[in-house]
């Protein structure tokens, strides 16, 4: 089934296309959330969504040469590491737990920041999860061909 | 008066889906039901005015997990016409259950009165705050960021740890060192 | 510097293992998971040690996150109610997680090893999250954690056996129903109040007068989901599987700590906010959870009688000595609440011990064990098989273990509360116990087979008699347990009587 | 909602008790987000035009609701996809009786 | 030498001779010497204490708290001295004879055997001197548990079924109606301490007292009332010498032990007196006793006629407590000694018979009389006392028993009792009659397993001397009893 979608050239040349602006309306979604809907997991998905889209189309290992598979994991722990680290800094400078206030001297700028870099964590985790979790189903049962 | 007439449309429309899903027998369409399942269910978001969780089903229902399901249906067998098990204790129990539920709806605040507790307590200062300190307007990230950060935390690690335990499922070496796919195919 | 650390104790509890789990994750080496691991539960050990002297001190904690007062934010809250139960989290964890490194050495491949840890943190994270949450759909997110991540665990058990599958997916939908049931009850507590935070909750409902149907039916949804969750008699068939074929370290995690700490939370719901209306309270716990609870003792000590993998046979009679707790939280004094959480804290214990000692015998053995493959093991393996054989008689009850300890309480619970019939019943299933526990003897000192033995490994029978003798000293030495079962049902039953 | 546990209850076919799972929660969402709809409020994104918005608490728990169905619908899935592989049928009543032989 | 430290000297020497004998477990005769060595030594303790109270000194040693009102205590009470007397010097006796038989018979698993039957004499005797009903139970558990290795001793199907029997019984018993009661007790008093006269009085409801005596009397299932006693000739199956101490030596004497402790301490034979609670007791003891001796009858193996008979000698203690009167414990409390002497010469003889001729039966000991004269002699002296004929110890307390029922006008008790000892003469001496009478065409080798023929010679010569010092006991029981 694969080898006739990448075969189709109206598609590939289509989905290449889509790739950029996926990308980009990922990344409004995600830093836009503040005023409208949307936000970390909406925008992780989209994004993962241009990913998977390409290695549907241009097959599993072109997929892993734009994401290879360990650093999609890593990325994994990273937005977890992001999210609970925003909270042990918090701490750090003398606040409760996912306190943003004290992360700025101005309270409200704080959360700004706070709620910025959480959006993102959660982005990077639903993003790389999203991605590494198509690629087990993906891969399972040919990986040990 | 539109509003409710909208919802009673999609909501028989979701019955009518459900039914289908349920007499399906073929995996891919299955799928493929569910998918237009969740999309209803967005639209039926949009409608009560929840965009933000409109988005989420549309994007995460609809999408990414359409997505997996269809690959995995495509891993998978059809399915097969079997006798229907266990059918007459549950139809016992589902119509018990539509039942209360109805009774204990119709006990609820109606649906849309601003006056209902729900509305009362706790959240409008989230609104009033939301205008005056954090000057940001949409209220749900400010709710989802900040007033329950940790549950969010928490969300974020739920996705992580089905991502964890996917891999561990899938590409382990624990469970694919015995046995392999195809080889089990041939047999 | 350490001391901003301390004053986030109640967080960092909980955080702590969720961040290094992430940490841990895709670590390539096979044995750094087990060290750091390790070293986060010693640290979560002296932060439970610290949140100990703070409660004896001020009694009540409530940890805002966010700086977010409550209702408005999440909190946590810790006070007499559930420091004892932290503790024993705590120290038990840390046992265990010594104890699984040869244990999953064997069972998981080593590659493995850093998922397995890092699932193995997320359970324990979330499930001390659920000892100390004030919110109830902060509750439901830990649920959910622990969930996925014992599944998976779960799962990996079908390295040994593909069965592990099947349990895994049976926890997964069972669990996932009940789950849900209990969002359905948040929402119609949400709806009528407004709110989320159990104290607020307390207070909110005793203005709604009205409407009280919807607010019953909220409360039997929650219940019911946690039942589901706490495998209570009619709804525990994905308890026996899921412990019987996870990996025996997951077993041992699981089968001492998850559902404690979701009976924890739900005798916490009973009479900390359903108190309320103790009309409903006394109805549900008289005609719901009493008689479930008798039919659960009854029905799992005869079919542990009949199971042959003496997994299956452990898991069955997990679920007669959930019943015995439940039975004592049906009974609405403060000798019957104090006497079940004495046996939360003295089966965690025992249960603890003996799924420890058959995994190692599993290990032994290569296979699964069953009655007859544990022949002449007393002899072969004599340093876990008398820790086995402590643990099985403090499972029956007898004296100078903390089984008596806990049957003792539950006896004098039942007696001033007069159900005689609930007393014989109780004493018929610890006369039970005895046959299938006794069957596991025989096999074990009595019949002789000669085969080639290993020597037995300290790195696994250490953590094994940490258990066994702290048994023991329970039950010479009961006054710690009873002390902390006391305290917890002094703040949960001043609650009933004003 | 009931007709989701229905699906889970008389199915046979794992990947149907999945996606009967999904629906029955799906369900649930649906529910609990109706009861923050205020009448002719609007969404919950401050504006000037609007002076009445509906609830936005119950929108951020169905975030995170949805986000926990779609992790158990994901590992639900990887299972059945597991247990495909090592009993090569996923109809219940095929692998209990599958089971059963290898019990003898 | 403390009184204190002589308790825990005495306790803690069977536990001494099971890890010496596991030690030397190569070594088969340094192995069996400790249980010769150990008996030798609590016997003096006992004897020590014994005189001890006599002289109303007080033997008590406290260890720790269990919980609320019961501490993990020893203290040694008139009874207790004397069941420790007689636990300790027959395990002297039992050690030596364990020699002959074992070896003899050609046993496997010696060293098992040795090692249990220390660690049961262990739990006989702090059974003996426990301080409270709670510490009595554990130490109870604790004799279960070590004699099921020796009942099942022989590993095959016969042994283990009979192995599971024997525990399911005493086990179920002790955790469905034993234990309950001690916590109801508890729970009523907030004690479980050993008082003369009892701790029951004016605490316990006295209308729910004979609902107690009777999960006592059921909980206390080495007692082997009717129908809980099938578990005594099930565990015939074990080696000799362990019928010796399950007969004899430690454990149904706990048992009966435990019973009357419970009724002269706990419950009080007063309060008994008064609410009349026991008196239904009195018949069930009868009726025990009259249906053991016809089945003892009935039997043809040798070993389960004495179980038989076991088990109506037992009632005959069970009935001395119910009947609750001062002259009926004393009969009761000497009967302990009587028959434990007297069973254990009969077991012995038994056995001997079995090493060395592989005798089982009644009905093949034609002419065996003369073969083996002295084992049939101690037999005879045995019988003879456990009938209850004057010259012999047992007779004194036929004698008081009697005395007994008709202090509390139980006239047809007296009788039933009479009865009962012609159909002991009947079935006891029977052997005798047949070994001397009759006479055998079959050739028998015989094998010499002289150890096995003296220990029972010296208790039966024993039923006979101790007639005359009976006072010696007599005495010392009569302080049971203070009213």
């Amino acid at each position: 089934m694969r080898d006739k979608i990448s075969s189709s050239p109206v598609l590939s040349v289509v989905s290449k296309i889509l790739f950029a602006p996926i990308i980009i309306f990922g990344l409004y979604v995600q830093f836009h959330g503040d005023y409208g809907p949307g936000g970390g997991f909406q925008a992780g998905v989209i994004v993962a969504a241009a990913f998977i889209l390409y290695s549907m189309i241009f097959g599993l290992s072109k997929g892993e040469t734009l994401v290879p598979i360990m650093i999609n994991r890593y990325l994994m722990c990273v937005g977890v590491l992001l999210y609970a680290g925003v909270g042990i800094v918090s701490i750090f400078l003398d606040g409760m737990y996912l306190d943003y206030n004290v992360l700025s001297s101005d309270p409200s700028t704080g959360q700004h920041i706070g709620i910025i870099l959480v959006e993102l964590g959660v982005g990077i985790t639903v993003a790389t999860v999203m991605i590494a979790l198509y690629h087990s189903f993906a891969s399972f049962g040919e990986i040990n061909e | 008066m539109n509003f409710l007439l909208i919802n009673f449309f999609l909501i028989s429309l979701l019955l009518v889906t459900t039914f289908f899903i349920f007499k399906t027998t073929s995996l891919i369409s299955v799928v493929a039901l569910t998918g237009a399942f969740t999309l209803l269910c967005s639209a039926i978001y949009v409608n009560l005015d929840a965009v933000d969780v409109a988005f989420t089903e549309a994007a995460v229902g609809s999408g990414i997990s359409t997505i997996l399901m269809v690959m995995a249906a495509a891993k998978l067998p059809e399915g097969k016409k079997n006798k229907l098990i266990n059918l007459f204790p549950s139809i016992i129990l589902a119509v018990a259950i539509s039942l209360i539920l109805i009774i204990i709806i119709a006990n609820l605040p109606l649906l849309g009165d601003p006056n209902a507790p729900i509305h009362l307590h706790v959240v409008p200062e989230y609104l009033k705050e939301s205008k005056d300190f954090f000057h940001i307007p949409n209220v749900v990230t400010n709710i989802l960021a900040s007033y329950r950060g940790f549950d969010t935390l928490g969300e974020t690690i739920v996705i992580f740890t089905a991502g964890l335990g996917v891999i561990a499922l899938l590409t382990s070496n624990t469970l694919n060192r015995k046995t392999n796919f195809k080889k089990n195919k041939k047999k | 510097m350490f001391d901003i650390f301390l004053d986030d104790a109640p967080a960092l509890v909980v955080v702590l293992p969720l961040l290094i789990s992430a940490i841990i994750a895709f670590m390539p080496s096979k044995i750094w998971p087990w060290i750091i691991s390790i070293i986060t539960l010693l640290l979560h050990l002296f932060l439970s040690l610290h949140l100990l002297k703070e409660i004896s001190v001020s009694g009540l904690i409530i940890y805002e996150f966010g700086n977010w007062e409550p209702p408005w934010g999440i909190s946590f809250k810790i006070d007499g109610v559930n420091i004892g139960l932290q503790l024993l989290f705590s120290i038990f964890v840390l046992v265990s997680t010594f104890y699984s490194r040869k244990i999953f050495l064997n069972e998981i491949d080593y590659r493995d090893s850093g998922k397995a840890y890092s699932l193995w943190l997320l359970a324990v994270g979330s499930l001390n999250g659920i000892i100390l949450t004030n919110d109830i759909f902060n509750l439901f997110v830990f649920l959910e954690i622990s969930a996925l991540a014992s599944i998976s665990l779960i799962a990996l058990g079908a390295g040994q056996n593909r069965k592990a599958l099947l349990a895994a997916f049976n926890y997964l939908i069972i669990g996932a129903i009940g789950a849900t049931f209990y969002v359905i009850g948040v929402g119609f507590a949400y709806a009528m109040t407004g709110t989320l935070n159990m104290n607020d909750l307390v207070i909110q409902l005793a203005q709604y007068s009205d409407g009280q149907l919807a607010i019953f039916a909220g409360m039997s949804f929650m219940l019911i989901g946690l039942m589901v969750k706490a495998a209570i008699f009619p709804v525990h068939i994905w308890l026996p599987p899921a412990y019987s074929y996870a990996p025996s370290a997951v077993s041992t995690l699981l089968a001492a700590l998850a559902t404690k700490t979701i009976l924890y939370f739900f005798v916490r719901l009973l009479y900390e906010v359903f108190i309320i209306y103790p009309s409903y309270l006394s109805l549900f716990l008289d005609f719901v959870l009493y008689p479930l609870s008798l039919l659960a003792i009854f029905v799992g000590t005869v079919i542990a009688i009949y199971q042959d993998d003496i997994k299956k046979l452990l898991a069955f009679s997990s679920i007669a000595q959930i019943g015995y707790i439940t039975l004592a939280f049906s009974l609405k004094d403060h000798s019957g609440v104090a006497s079940g959480f004495v046996h939360i804290f003295n089966h965690a214990l025992i249960k603890g011990g003996l799924f420890m000692a058959v995994g190692y015998f599993a290990i032994l053995y290569k296979d699964r064990v069953t009655l007859n493959s544990l022949k002449g093991f007393g002899y072969k393996y004599p340093i876990t098989s008398f820790a086995l054989l402590i643990c099985g008689l403090s499972l029956i009850g007898l004296p100078l273990t903390n089984g008596f300890i806990s049957k003792l309480y539950l006896f004098q619970a039942l007696y001033t509360n007069q159900m005689y019939f609930s007393i014989a019943l109780v004493a018929v299933s610890s006369a039970l116990a005895v046959v299938y526990f006794w069957k596991i003897v025989e096999q074990m000192w009595f019949s002789e087979i000669k085969f080639k033995s290993e020597k037995e490994d300290a790195y696994i029978y250490l953590p094994i008699w940490i258990i066994t003798i702290s048994i023991i000293v329970f039950g010479l030495y009961s006054t710690p347990i009873i002390e902390f079962s006391n305290l917890s049902a002094d703040y949960l039953i001043s609650g009933y009587q004003n | 909602m009931v007709g989701g546990l229905f699906i889970i209850i008389t199915s046979q076919n794992y990947l149907k008790k999945v996606v009967g799972l999904a629906i029955f929660q799906t369900a649930v969402f649906v529910f609990f987000v109706s009861l923050a709809k205020v009448l002719d409020g609007t969404a919950p994104i401050l504006t000037k035009m609007a002076n009445a918005y509906s609830n936005p608490l119950p929108h951020v728990l169905i975030l995170t609701a949805i986000v926990v169905g779609v992790a158990t619908s994901a590992l639900g899935l990887a299972l059945v996809l597991q247990i495909y592989k090592n009993y090569e049928t996923i109809e219940e009543k095929e692998i209990e009786s599958l089971e059963l032989k290898s019990d003898k | 030498m403390s009184n204190s430290f002589l308790i825990i000297l005495g306790i803690i020497t069977p536990l001494f001779a099971a890890l010496f004998s596991y030690v030397c477990r190569y070594n088969n005769n340094l192995r069996d010497s400790f249980g010769i060595i150990g008996g030798l030594i609590t016997f003096v303790i006992s004897l020590k204490i014994f005189h001890g109270i006599q002289n109303n000194e007080v033997f008590q040693i406290t260890f720790f708290t269990l919980f609320d009102g019961v501490d993990f205590a020893f203290k040694v009470s008139t009874l207790g001295s004397i069941f420790s007397l007689v636990a300790s010097s027959l395990w002297i006796l039992a050690s030596i004879y364990t020699i002959g038989y074992m070896r003899g018979a050609g046993e496997k698993n010696q060293t098992r055997f040795v090692i249990f039957y220390s660690i049961a004499i262990h739990a006989a005797l702090a059974i003996a001197w426990s301080g409270n009903l709670l510490v009595l139970f554990i130490f109870y558990e604790i004799l279960t548990f070590s004699t099921f290795p020796l009942v099942g001793h022989k590993q095959n199907a016969e042994s283990q079924s009979a192995g599971r029997l024997y525990l399911s019984i005493l086990v179920g018993t002790s955790l469905i109606f034993f234990l309950p009661a001690i916590f109801w007790i508890w729970l009523e008093t907030g004690t479980l301490d050993f008082q003369d006269g009892g701790i029951l009085i004016n605490k316990f409801p006295a209308e729910n007292l004979s609902f107690l005596i009777a999960m006592l009397v059921f909980g206390i299932g080495k007692a082997a009332i009717m129908p809980i006693h099938r578990w005594l000739p099930a565990a015939m199956v074990a080696p000799t010498p362990v019928s010796a101490l399950l007969h004899a030596v430690a454990v149904v004497k706990a048992g009966v032990f435990s019973f009357l402790v419970v009724i002269i301490y706990i419950v009080g034979p007063d309060f008994l007196l008064q609410t009349k609670s026991s008196d239904w007791l009195v018949w069930l003891a009868c009726f025990t006793i009259m249906a053991s001796s016809i089945i003892a009858i009935t039997k043809d193996d040798l070993k389960a006629r004495l179980a038989y008979s076991t088990i109506s000698q037992l009632s005959y203690i069970i009935l001395g407590a119910a009947l609750a009167s001062s002259l009926a414990i004393k009969g009761a409390s000497f009967h302990i000694i009587t028959h434990a002497l007297g069973k254990i010469t009969l077991f012995f003889c038994a056995g001997a018979i079995y090493v060395t001729a592989h005798i089982k039966k009644v009905s093949d000991l034609k002419g065996m009389g003369y073969k083996l004269p002295l084992i049939f002699f101690a037999y005879t002296l045995g019988a003879l006392s456990i009938i209850g004929v004057p010259p012999f110890i047992g007779s004194w307390s036929k004698f008081y028993l009697i005395m007994g029922s008709i202090e509390r006008e139980f006239i047809i008790v007296a009788i039933i009792l009479g009865i009962s000892s012609l159909l002991n003469i009947y079935y006891l001496l029977q052997p005798v009659v047949i070994g001397f009478t009759q006479n055998s065409k079959k050739e028998i080798k015989l094998i010499k397993a002289p150890l096995t023929v003296w220990p029972p010679l010296i208790t039966g010569l024993g039923c006979l001397v101790f007639f005359f010092y009976a006072n010696y006991f007599l005495n010392n029981i009569s302080g049971v009893i203070v009213n």
